[in-house]
């Protein structure tokens, strides 16, 4: 039997054929509809049974994230990255997103998931590469099963259905992990992408993380949709709704869902609640479409403070761990300072390096040419 | 092509993102059928600020914030376009148009045409073009070789402020669908203009510079830098000409020939990639028009054929003065 | 008060900004769900009740429908048309979807919609020039408010929306209409276009004619949904589900969204189940991909015998209108083969005509070019 | 470029489209991680049958009907590409990949670059390209220009029934994404070849045929007119050369200077519109590189800067052999 066939084999309800009277729904809707409100654990008594252990590593991790976000958003400040689109607000999405994948699953990372892909223990320094603009990308992606940050919106869902079809197709229990944002889902690639994924039935999660905008535009302007998550239902998959700022809703909404896809149960569509507390990036200004009351508003449900009272809720915040998330975190920031501090020695000649296997002829003549000009231009210098 | 009212006048002095801001305006008020589209066109005046002020002015209705999809945007602006609006869409940077060029291509291009004339789609793409900017990869591709070849679609770039006011004009009047590269580069550059003084129309090539040894052929964002490379040619010994298009399509051949004929050397210097670039098309035409009176091949001056470099190289990648008075000192000048 | 406020006007529930705890629904999704089961007239007590007139007039129109469909078949058979799409078993949908519509409203067809545009008006020979090859678009779309037939799948979705925007604007209750088939709604025009539909609360309808193919891809393998309409919810519309073969219901179906739209009510999705009975086209070879007894399944199932039973329960199929019905018919099918008997004079230089509103230089060349061409080849032939 | 195995032997005779049906075959056999994709791929064959019964040998894993979606279907190739497959792409027809082209330009053709050579992607997209067969609107444009502009993909067309097995055997061997170009119109066209035979890799031209007073420069659809023409040309004393340049990128710049300057007189010919056309390119690299052998300018014979005409007219549209002969006259014999 090939992976192909597996919703005529296994699911008696499909038609076989198209014929008159094939009406009944092939899928029941009701369980692919989202519940009405957002799953939660922190404030809530499941709160009470969440493993220690793993609310303490959510914690390291925000504290390290957050202040990854804060450093970066300096150095471009300081003219040392070219752009930074921060995570703040968002660090559970992302630290949960990185927690819920297997060392051997893939990430596909949207332009906003630098810290996602840092989570996922990638070199914090190479996964700023793309935004310090001395090189696109500075991992090597299959080393770290983490897709190049893509900025095209969309364009990584298919990517991800496509990976997690060749896994499933090599019989490896691998998931892929598409990450995108609200605004992300009005395009194209979102909707073929999660077709594909529904019909090959392929192991693949998507994450909306449903900050309210994009860039400027608020979520009613972008879509009409009860909540995103009911797109799923249109693709006859699952969607879960989950408050994005509590990390370890996040986090077992996620778990879930790649157990699902791991075992053959097929994709999940996840909608996470949450907020960009920062402008879209450096460069923009979000005083022009939104009141700072709101900001405030997000600030009191901010993802590290719903963990911090989690934990001290249970008594599991203690100084040795605040100290050492500080620590973890200050470290990184110290090391981003000391690395980004000056500009990097670049071999312009890096340009023709990765065109194709074998440069053509043409890109060899304009290799020589540049070549030929930095030679000239060094020689003015020497002088 | 069209030579739209100017109603305003009086000196302005601004930036080319400012001249663009005005056009825009200024078109709205003059024409209740122009409608501005696309992703953060409204409260926040779009990432370049080019929508500025717009929603404030005529309402959401006449400059409206899309959803974030670009084929839905440019498709939304047909259906528009056929109940007898003049939509002008913002695509928020070249390598974003992608996903339309189905809707670029196969209607917008061709609705004319398809339909014997009786739907023209008065459409305007303004499309934020090319890099120097120090954007992150995707941001700073520079696609018109794609527009140009595609039959039914004009293709302009200013290259000046005044230009940007006027040529933007002059495309939202056009009846035609007009893909308008705005050079990302040149957006915040300084001048003086005059909206009412009238510019040249769409299709008509501008001499920006004269000259006596030879001409470099150029358009949008690569106009400075052959300015630039002009003065600096002085010190050689030469006297260059530039020639600023300002369309691509229609291509002004009667006076591009003209000058090139004249001159005898020529250079054409744009920013992206060489191979099949809208540069090919230009030397080949010339030199099919004006065979007889070259002294030496026409050359280019291009990007490389390279995906755009970061940040931190692209300076490498873009055509500077040096590389132009390179190709310059190949035109055969010993013969 | 603008167009575009409508929803922060109108809807209460719709939260002013993005805020903690904005996780109810925004929109009730129960409404927006379609019936387990397609909405049915013909057989049923509804049927009854049903408009005699109406039944009347649509059971001519499918009789002269499906006569249209067999003699362009036929004519590409003689090599008389260059290909046809048949919607042979489809004309329910097809007549329906036009009577629905007014004058001023306007259709977007597909490249199998002939029929429809046929029904609506425009001229049966006019509606054939495309597929004929003497010409694109045959009628003034702007005269019969009819979009031309449109071959790239979907693309003329986002085209219907945005005319319907534009005629909010313009304060006119024109609605739109846009046809597609199952396979169309896997592409990203299609879901931007109903995204964008809904977000403009636009007054747009898309019917979905579902005949279980994309050419030999059955739906299985196009979508894992439960049925198509239940793809509406995603974008916050409600979604239909509708016999398709019954014309009544159909008919019904779309009068009512149509309505809804008209005043203000916004877009619909409609689903519509039916079957192609002939292959994909005249070029196609359906044996290959489905049983042929699927196709006499079908042919039970077949609109106009559905109809025809209908009428006949009521004593409305009487010998007056079947022969009225049959001649109908038969006048359109022989003006077909005599138009179309001979090859059109064509004059090869209205390809320059209409590229741009002038002609570029560089066209005046080319047209002069063909100019010469063809003076030097009729000296050929007048020697 | 990569040599691919040739396990296969023994003379076949066969039509364009058995050819590359054979191709994908022995592609299928020799490496289990080429798998075929597309709309129709499966139990129809895909609409020109190109593979015809790859389901029913390899199963629908390794010869995939996917939902209708071209922008779905290259992007989901990008990830199987990134988990170690070889995918092989059909897109419907030339006008239904415009929906990739974002997932073209901004993945396919830069990953490898994106990635510093981390990620290459070995994906061919073959597409049934250009005119001739009487298809309707959108179903016989020529886009190869988009193609051969962007930097990272290879863009190749056969031209001959050896080389439509030979190219695409090579084009599937190939680590970097290559735009498979299968002229519709040769599709049914018959000959004899040897699928052991190997022919010339991607990248190198063929002189189809020799001759002494100028060379036709051209490929794919275009092959046979030019033929038709050179014979033509015997009898007004022109004994014309014609070179099928195979891939457009790599171009084989050694080859088609070699024989422009040996010549002095070239005409490029492509039936895709002229203006901004990979003509363009061709005949401003000749020019640039042959220019002190040239007796006339390079000209070229293209479709004219039309939307593709309907099925009646497209005989007027697509280059004959009387234009292109008008062409060979224009190339100044009377210096
Ligand atoms: C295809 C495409 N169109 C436009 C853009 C420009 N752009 C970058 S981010 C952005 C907004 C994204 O919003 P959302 O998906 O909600 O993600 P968020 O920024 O909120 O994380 C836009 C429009 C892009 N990167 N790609
Ligand atoms: C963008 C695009 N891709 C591919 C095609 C080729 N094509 C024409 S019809 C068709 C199948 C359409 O199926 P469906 O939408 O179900 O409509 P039906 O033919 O059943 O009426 C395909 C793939 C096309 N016309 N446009
Ligand atoms: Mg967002
Ligand atoms: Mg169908």
């Amino acid at each position: 039997m090939t992976v192909m066939d597996h919703r005529d084999q296994s699911d008696p309800a499909v038609v076989p054929g198209w014929l008159p009277g094939a009406t009944a729904p092939r899928t029941d809707p009701a369980p692919l509809l989202p519940d009405a409100e957002p799953f939660r654990v922190l404030g809530t008594p499941a709160a009470d049974k969440a493993d220690p252990g793993l609310l303490r590593e959510l914690y390291r991790r925000l504290v390290a994230g957050r202040r990854y976000n804060q450093q970066a958003t300096t150095l471009t400040k300081q003219g040392r990255l070219a752009v930074y689109p921060a995570s703040t607000g968002q660090e559970a999405c992302q630290v949960a997103a990185a927690l819920a994948l297997r060392a051997d699953d893939w990430m596909f990372p949207s332009y906003r998931d630098t810290l996602a892909v840092v989570a996922r223990g990638v070199d914090p320094l190479q996964a700023l590469t793309l935004l310090r603009g001395s090189a696109h990308t500075g991992y090597d992606p299959r080393a770290t099963r983490t897709a190049p940050l893509c900025t095209p919106l969309a364009t990584q869902v298919p990517h991800a259905v496509g990976l997690a079809h060749a896994a499933r197709l090599a019989g490896d229990d691998t998931v892929a992990l598409a990450l995108l944002g609200d605004g992300g889902t009005s395009e194209g690639d979102f909707h073929e992408g999660l077709n594909f994924a529904a019909v090959l039935h392929a192991p693949v999660v998507f994450l909306v993380q449903n900050n309210g905008y994009a860039i400027s535009v608020p979520l009613t302007r972008q879509s009409a949709a009860p909540t995103l998550a009911h797109k799923a239902v249109g693709y006859g998959i699952p969607g879960r709704l989950v408050d994005g700022n509590d990390a370890a809703a996040v986090h077992q909404v996620l778990t879930e869902a790649v157990e699902r896809a791991r075992t053959g149960g097929g994709p999940t569509l996840v909608e996470a609640l949450t907020y960009r507390v920062e402008a879209h990036t450096n460069a923009d200004d979000a005083t022009r479409y939104r009141h700072a009351e709101e900001v405030t508003a997000w600030q009191a449900h901010d993802p590290i403070r719903l963990l911090e009272d989690a934990l001290r809720e249970r008594g599991l915040l203690d100084e040795q761990l605040v100290a050492e998330a500080a620590d973890e975190a200050e470290a990184m920031a110290a090391r981003m300072r000391a690395e980004f501090h000056a500009d990097p020695d670049l071999d312009p000649m890096s340009l023709f390096a990765h065109v194709y296997a074998e440069p053509t002829q043409q890109l060899r003549e304009q290799a020589a040419q540049l070549a030929a000009e930095l030679a000239a231009e060094a020689e003015v210098h020497a002088r | 092509m069209t030579t739209a009212t100017r109603e305003q006048s009086g000196l302005r002095t601004g930036t080319m993102a400012q001249a663009l801001n005005a056009a825009l305006r200024d078109a709205m008020r003059a024409d209740k059928s122009v409608h501005v589209l696309g992703e953060d066109v409204g409260a926040l005046g779009g990432v370049f600020r080019i929508t500025d002020g717009l929603t404030a002015e005529f309402g959401a209705d006449r400059c409206l914030d899309t959803p974030l999809a670009e084929a839905g945007i440019l498709g939304t602006a047909v259906g528009m376009a056929m109940y007898g609006l003049r939509p002008v869409v913002e695509m928020q940077f070249d390598a974003f148009a992608y996903p339309a060029m189905e809707q670029l291509v196969s209607h917008v291009a061709k609705m004319r045409n398809r339909t014997a004339g009786k739907l023209p789609l008065p459409i305007t793409v303004r499309v934020p073009y090319g890099g120097g900017i120090g954007g992150v990869e995707h941001h700073s591709d520079a696609s018109e070789a794609y527009y140009a070849h595609t039959p039914g679609l004009h293709v302009v770039t200013p290259a000046t402020v005044a230009d940007a006011y006027g040529l933007l004009r002059e495309a939202i009047a056009s009846d035609d669908p007009v893909v308008f590269l705005e050079p990302k580069r040149l957006y915040w550059g300084k001048a003086e203009w005059d909206p009412a003084a009238g510019v040249e129309p769409i299709g008509k090539a501008v001499l920006r510079r004269p000259g006596t040894s030879a001409v470099l052929v150029t358009y949008g964002p690569s106009l400075p830098v052959c300015l630039e490379a002009a003065e600096a040619a002085k010190a050689e010994g030469w006297d260059l000409a530039v020639l600023d298009l300002r369309s691509l399509v229609p291509f002004d051949e009667a006076t591009a020939c003209e000058v090139v004929r004249s001159l005898g050397r020529a250079v054409v210097v744009h920013e992206a990639s060489g191979f099949g670039g809208a540069g090919a098309e230009i030397a080949a035409r010339l030199t099919e028009k004006c065979f007889h009176h070259l002294a030496a091949p026409v050359l280019r001056v291009t990007g490389f054929d390279i995906p755009y470099p970061p940040p931190m190289l692209e300076h490498h990648h873009l055509p500077g003065v040096d590389r132009i008075l390179d190709a310059v000192a190949r035109l055969q000048w010993e013969e």
